[in-house]
């Protein structure tokens, strides 16, 4: 049998987020890709990076607007094996959040850790 | 090396579609092997067999297809952007009942899972959004 | 002559809710929508500006429907009022004029 | 009063025909005369035919469709936009010799000027853009 | 025969442009749509406000990114009676552009000038 | 390990490359692409950051055809170099990743 050596060591394979949500649905196709991309058994990782940080406030009520609540599914991550959320520490201190007002347990990270997890990765989906 | 990439810009609309096919064209003329193209978000418009640019405009669906045909890469179009923006094949087309199908010869309708599967046998994956 | 400006762009990343309000002027309204409502808090770096407009008589308002869906609702700075669907096309009524800042 | 709107973002990619659908469905309730809705830029998405977005999310053309019926509103697409996007009607289908067309019942495809007209018989003219 | 008030009288026409040109094509779409305009005898004026300035700056050459330059259409306007043309001066500053480094001829307004002009309009048209 | 940015959108309107520049480090490289490449001019708000990480060894890199298209070849920072669809692609394979900043 062929060996088939990128698939059998998982990769590290970083989803990076820089939207806010609804204005546009990119952080609603970025959170679909990440679901999809949980049935492969990859090291997955997922940063949320400036406006990002907005897509993990809590009481998020999209309805009026015709949408589906970024909140509501995000905490679904962990039980889809995804357990490395980062977010951005400046971007969350500039808009004037801080965990609590979060909807899942993130890890907070500076710009220098921020590079390194960028630079550990194997492939970078941006968002 | 093996290469991949994410386009997520509709063509003329933004200049994403653009880029990502200059950086297509040149990596297969400098001989690397791009092995999928994968179209989301407004990227699927890039598969339209519709779209009627005026002719001295750039022809992005003819031009993604001779590229394709000519180095042999998996033009793939996530499914579920697709059906929200109107893009179908014929297959989808008899599924929802509708009178017609756009997809453009050479591209497939595939899973999202596609991006991460580009993601993880490809070398280098590069995005191009607007 | 009353002029209605509508943002949709955050001020965090972009420059639009500036570039409007350096041309706004007493009489002028100013109608938040969108991911344009992040202007609105609190936190936001137009905060200076929007309050001393404010003072000079240009009203500000912020759509009801974009602010709830983004959770901001108990975070907004006072001087701006939340608006229906039915405020904001009061609100293009009433002014002589809109201007779409996006 | 009269008034009309152009909407300049696609649908679901944008939020933009989310709020422009929203303003001109308040003002019909509210007795205000909308006369025309014209779609540019990619605006022009609101009007496909082929278009499925999942049965839990905005059906956006056909609601289009049934504020267009019941307030008696012109719905005008930008030829040149359209064209160049993928969104054909029967007789664009012909002159390009499409196998298909896309444009949703209701919508009317016609000349950019139209955008102009709104501006002049219209009291007010709102725009939306993303 | 019935009369038509709202076209016997010019009605004043403002095209806002805000985008720079090429990244999106909507730079292209307000001219298209301004050139359509002057086919209807209103009074019409066009305003280049932040980014867009950069829309008239001279020594465009788009054609490596396959799209046609704005610079080279954008003096055809006096042609088509559309002789009020104005950029923001603040714009321009900030960029470090001047008006000798521009296509054709404008008008600089200064924030109440821009103000005035808005207000004065019957309608606007926003890119 | 090495990085690859590539940033689209303008730093006059838009915070992209302020956002990607704050945590560009040694061996990084950034390419300006489409209305990127404003970020190379000598007005640019950017400049400063742009030379100190020169100084300290990061390169910098705008896509020539769109530096062209947009007619601004003659005003650039002399920390940017011009690069090719070919040097775009040798950037790609030579960087161990590419984050795209849009």
């Amino acid at each position: 049998m062929k060996e088939t050596p990128t698939t059998a060591t998982p990769k590290k394979i970083l989803f990076v987020n820089t939207k806010a949500p609804y204005g546009s649905s990119l952080a609603r196709d970025a959170l679909d890709a990440l679901l999809a991309a949980s049935a492969y058994e990859q090291d997955l990782s997922v940063l949320f990076l400036g406006e990002a940080v907005f897509q993990l406030l809590r009481n998020q009520n999209p309805k009026d607007i015709g949408m589906k609540s970024l909140a509501a599914t995000l905490p679904v991550l962990p039980m889809y094996d995804i357990t490395q959320i980062y977010a951005q520490e400046s971007a969350l201190s500039t808009r004037g959040l801080s965990i609590d007002d979060l909807v899942l347990p993130v890890k907070v990270l500076g710009a220098d850790e921020i590079a390194a997890l960028m630079g550990s990765q194997g492939a970078i989906l941006s968002f | 090396m093996k290469l991949s990439i994410a386009v997520y810009g509709a063509p003329h609309s933004s200049e994403a579609s653009e880029s990502a096919y200059r950086f297509a064209s040149a990596a297969c003329s400098m001989g690397h092997s791009l092995i999928r193209v994968f179209f989301y978000h407004d990227g699927v418009h890039n598969a339209s067999s519709l779209a009627i640019p005026p002719q001295d405009e750039t022809q992005t669906t003819q031009r993604w297809q001779a590229l394709a045909l000519e180095f042999n890469i998996d033009l793939v179009v996530c499914v579920a952007a697709a059906l929200r923006r109107g893009i179908v094949n014929t297959e989808e087309a008899e599924r929802y009942d509708l009178e017609s199908q756009n997809l453009g010869k050479g591209f497939e309708i595939s899973g999202l899972g596609q991006l991460l599967d580009a993601a993880v046998s490809s070398e280098r994956l590069v995005s191009f959004g607007h | 002559m009353s002029l209605l400006h509508t943002v949709n762009k955050s001020p965090f990343s972009k420059d639009t809710l500036l570039n409007c309000l350096a041309i706004c002027q007493a009489k002028h309204s100013v109608l938040l929508i969108e991911d344009g409502v992040y202007g609105a808090l609190k936190s936001s770096p137009c905060r200076e500006q929007i309050e001393q407009l404010s003072a000079m008589g240009v009203r500000f308002f912020a759509l009801s429907a974009d602010v709830s869906a983004r959770g901001i609702d108990e975070n907004l700075i006072a001087d701006v009022t939340l608006a229906s669907d039915q405020d904001f096309v009061n609100l293009v009524v009433k002014n002589n004029v809109t201007q779409s800042w996006y």
